[in-house]
């Protein structure tokens, strides 16, 4: 680590010691790879996807691996916020870094619970996740209209007591609307993208691989995707950004906050390699020696066009 | 992170299965039966996910352990062109292996196909007095490490479809035969899922108390993603659990097969 | 060529030798290609997008390289319908094979004139291009939304004197929506998927690889999300399907006709590999053997959910 | 599609460039130089476009050519770790080579960094009675090729930007010398874009004519996609063409570089 450089982020208050988050769903609560590497490196954990009951989720198989990607079909599977609450947060605040809580809903009720519950809590932010493409109701079918997300925006706004990031979906026909209608509704950042709703057919048995016949794909396949969106999402909104999208290295982080995003997630990569949060952070700092960037802070937005 | 090991070897079984051998003291010393690991297969996202692996056996004294892989996709498949002194990315071991109790005298291992792989280190670690193996195949061309299976147990069975080779038939009508004529103490299968739910059903009629070895496809391999899920019962409802972490080895009437 | 299986299918009143199409806009007017096979192969060719006016297009760097994709913004350079109908449609009729002419236009004028003109040339069909994401007027503009489509279509419709194909774009919140809107326009067939909207970054020179700044994603990477498309397309209308995005080889083309394409088309594939659209028809030959399928329409919409 | 061959020699050239032997006669026979090839490296997906690669030099006798690549990115790193008899699947000879008119008795060849390769064979070929070459790079260690192009023309001038080796400064300033003592019947340029247009600029004042060698990124790479274009003058007007077809070389009138 270079002591001439600063990693440090704040996104909408959340103060991040980098700018790389493991990205939800990815990284469960963090138990388990926390036996490969110190999580006190990460700038940020976004926990697996929350609701007010615990959920089974969707019938296996779950994966599926596509060209430089993957799709996944999870739906929602968690112990339900309070089971997080009382187990996992004490684990996570063992370590110095930000906890961000990912909360979905049926309804507008629920996503209002979870967020005056979250609050309450002892985490650092809360990521509303208008985008999951997996579970029937709520998630997807409030975050693909810009009415839906300001609704729901808007409603939850009140009850928070922390930095409220709203996890966006790519399923859209312009996600510039979507964002600006989460800003309108108080949003202090937003993050994307969340997966895009993909498919994958075994010709053999002339069958869906996955269980839930679609599921979400992410992974390297859909970084220039997300890289668009990013940037648009850049353009139209004037609060922070938290993009995510096929990141697996340093390189990748770097063109990322360049399109100006203000921090990063990473999900899909740390599967393949479990050190991977860790080697982006590692050749984010490479980047910025060799370049002579002394803040991250520098690249935010930077992209010469 | 430990994950970065040479290949000893390298060989064929079949047409189409071939033996890794892996340098690596720390996997050889602390795989337990029916452990798996999660192999990178080539570099790059070309092959992207790892693939998950039973140890099928394991040298504690030398440091190498063995994968036995059937070629099916593209992974496989740049496995089987390794070559010895290669490096290869594995972490590992992973998961639940198979119980191993003292009191178990008699054992019965049932292995189907590349299901067979797990239980042959079983055999080998396992501390029983009478140890059974009873193996199927579908022909008599793909029967494979007989000669292995044969030194680690008291008992070999060996069933094909077709009966070009052993006996004709399922491994599970051989489990009944034996079991009737004399009750183990615990049953091990590894197989097809038709092959492991008939014969958890036919124990549970002898009361014997089995483990299987269940399959499913994988995302990260240590329990974080929850991708690889198998129904299994909690209390009077059920849940979805991970095979990569709370198994791949399950108890026999935990698992919902459907 | 086994001579047990038929490759033929009908696609809107186009007679298809066999469901294997090279994509507009990766396949010139057929000239280059023909160097290295026999065009009389094909199934059929949609031509270069083709406009009023000739087009200049965009400045270059039009191609970037993505994880397992690439993204162009040719931006619809072609030599204008005129030249097309003067000095490509005799080439092309030296081969049997079906053509079809891609029409964009910015205004819906445009368009009216594109499919008239088209109407009275000597072409086998006409596939409307509303999904271009590469220039800056009509096209994806008519195509991202439902009323768009509509109104451009039932317009066009009125001249139209040849099946009439609309090709829709991905970068839209509900495919199913816009499908629907082209078939009660009187759409006589459907394709998809255009590009999906992408960028890339070069975090060297912080700048965009691509002259145009944005792109179109195509290629393996997509295929998830165009069969899926297929997929729900399929549940939605009546009319015939021409699926693409993506498709590589044998197996690719039987996953999209399981998922209810009547026909596929290629692209990207080929300039990979030149030989790609024959190796594909190839396969699909080889899987029906196979699979013991006489005719290839017994695949058609023949996913088992 | 005959486009599979084999490596016949693989061999570094200095740090970070290589020279590629592959044999096909049918390429060495009908190459012209400033052709190109389009490369593909490794299999599948993960370098996923072909690679645009000069026509170094061709033996038309042994039924082999020469493609000297310096590593930039994973296709080229991926195409140095070839071996002599791996195959390696390449589509060409592609696009449009230098002039080579009889009527040219004396000629100057202009390449530099990677713009040198194309130019080697045109020196070969070219039946001119006077042949020159200015060849600049950066530094003393990036110097290759040296000796060949030496053998291959009656005078051969090396320019690096740090003076470490031949004259320091730019190729542009000694083609300037050489076209004030004698004006050449052509040149021929090749190399980045700023060096190409200094040339262009200079040689119209002095009225000789000159083709320059375009790069740009590539899909298909015979003509079909369209997106490796660059700008060329049509009539009183301009367009955009293909350099995989039309090109890489082109008249240094014809070109605009902006
Ligand atoms: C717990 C466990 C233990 C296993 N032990 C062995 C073993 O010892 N020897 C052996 O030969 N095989 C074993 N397998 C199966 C092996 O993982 C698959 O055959 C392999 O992943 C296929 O990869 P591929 O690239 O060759 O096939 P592809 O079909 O190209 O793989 C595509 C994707 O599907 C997944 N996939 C395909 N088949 C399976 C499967 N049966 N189970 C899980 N994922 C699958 C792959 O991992 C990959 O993500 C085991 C599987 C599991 C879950
Ligand atoms: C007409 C022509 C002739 C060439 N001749 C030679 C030669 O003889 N020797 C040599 O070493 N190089 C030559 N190049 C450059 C060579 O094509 C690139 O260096 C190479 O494509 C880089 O690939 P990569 O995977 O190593 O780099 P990456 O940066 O990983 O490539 C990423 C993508 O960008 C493209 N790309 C990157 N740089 C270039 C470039 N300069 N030109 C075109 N595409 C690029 C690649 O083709 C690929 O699609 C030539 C290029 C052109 C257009
Ligand atoms: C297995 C899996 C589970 C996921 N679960 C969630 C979730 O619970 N909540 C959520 O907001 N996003 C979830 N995501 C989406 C990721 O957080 C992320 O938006 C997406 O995967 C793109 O990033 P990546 O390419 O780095 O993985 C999940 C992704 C995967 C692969
Ligand atoms: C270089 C290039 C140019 C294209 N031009 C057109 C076009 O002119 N008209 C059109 O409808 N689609 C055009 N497309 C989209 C393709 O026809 C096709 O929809 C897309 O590439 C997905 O298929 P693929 O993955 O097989 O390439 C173009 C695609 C590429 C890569
Ligand atoms: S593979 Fe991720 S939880 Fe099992
Ligand atoms: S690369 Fe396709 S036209 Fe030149």
């Amino acid at each position: 680590m270079n002591s001439n450089i600063s990693l440090e982020v704040n996104v909408a208050g959340i103060k991040l010691k980098n700018p790389v988050i493991a990205a939800s769903g990815c990284f469960g609560f963090g138990r388990e790879y926390s036996r490969y590497f110190d999580l006190n490196r990460l700038g940020g954990i976004a926990v697996k996807g929350l609701t007010r009951e615990p959920r089974k989720g969707n019938p296996p198989p779950r994966i599926a691996e596509t060209p430089a990607g993957i799709l996944n079909s999870v739906g929602l599977q968690n112990p339900g916020v309070q089971a997080f609450i009382e187990k996992e947060i004490p684990f996570l605040r063992g370590f110095d870094t930000a906890i961000i809580a990912n909360a979905s809903g049926n309804t507008i009720e629920d996503y209002e619970y979870m967020v005056k519950t979250l609050s309450d809590a002892d985490i650092d932010g809360i990521e509303l996740n208008l985008s999951c493409p997996n579970v029937k109701e709520g998630c997807m079918s409030f975050g693909s209209t810009a009415n839906g997300v300001f609704e729901v925006v808007s409603r939850v706004k009140k009850k928070a007591g922390k930095p409220l990031i709203v996890k966006l979906t790519p399923n859209v026909t312009d996600i510039t609307e979507i964002a600006r209608a989460a800003e309108a509704a108080g949003a202090d950042a937003v993050s994307l993208i969340n997966t895009l709703l993909g498919m994958a057919i075994d010709a053999k048995t002339r069958r869906p691989i996955l269980g839930n016949v679609t599921g979400g794909l992410s992974g390297p396949a859909v970084k220039p995707v997300a890289l668009r969106m990013v940037w648009q999402v850049s353009k139209a909104v004037n609060i922070p950004i938290i993009g995510m999208g096929g990141i697996s290295n340093g390189t990748d982080a770097v063109e990322f906050l360049l399109a100006g995003a203000s921090a990063v997630m990473m999900g899909t990569a740390g599967f393949v390699n479990p050190m991977a949060w860790v080697e982006t952070i590692e050749g984010l700092e490479n980047y910025m020696a060799e370049n002579k960037v002394k803040s991250v802070t520098e690249l935010i937005g930077g992209l010469i066009v | 992170m430990d994950n970065i090991f040479k290949i000893a070897k390298s060989e064929m079984l079949n047409a189409d299965t071939f033996l890794l051998t892996i340098e690596s003291e720390r996997i050889a010393k602390k795989a337990r039966p029916g452990q798996i690991v999660h192999v990178k297969c080539g570099n790059g996202t070309e092959v992207y996910l790892r693939r998950p692996i039973s140890i099928c056996s394991v040298d504690r004294e030398k440091g190498t352990f063995d994968l036995a892989i059937q070629i099916r996709g593209k992974g496989t498949k740049i496995l089987s062109n390794m070559k010895p002194g290669d490096e290869i990315d594995i972490i590992g071991p992973l998961g639940q292996g198979f119980s191993l109790y003292p009191k178990h005298r008699k054992i019965i291992v049932v292995g189907g196909g590349i299901g067979i792989f797990p239980l042959l280190q079983l055999l080998k670690d396992h501390p029983a007095d009478n140890k059974k193996a009873i193996l199927g195949f579908r022909n008599r061309s793909l029967v494979i490490l007989e000669n292995e299976f044969r030194q680690s147990c008291d008992g070999l069975f060996i069933a094909t479809d077709d009966g070009s080779y052993g006996e004709k038939g399922f491994v599970t009508d051989i489990l009944k035969k034996e079991v009737e004529k004399e009750l183990p103490d615990m049953v091990f299968l590894c197989g097809p899922i038709v092959m492991m739910k008939a014969g958890v059903e036919l124990l549970k009629k002898y009361n014997v108390p089995c483990e299987v070895s269940m399959e499913q496809r994988m995302g990260c391999g240590i329990g974080a993603c929850l991708t690889c899920v198998c129904k299994v019962k909690k209390g009077d409802d059920w849940e979805y659990t991970q095979v990569c972490k709370r198994g791949p080895v399950f108890s026999g009437d935990e698992v919902i097969f459907d």
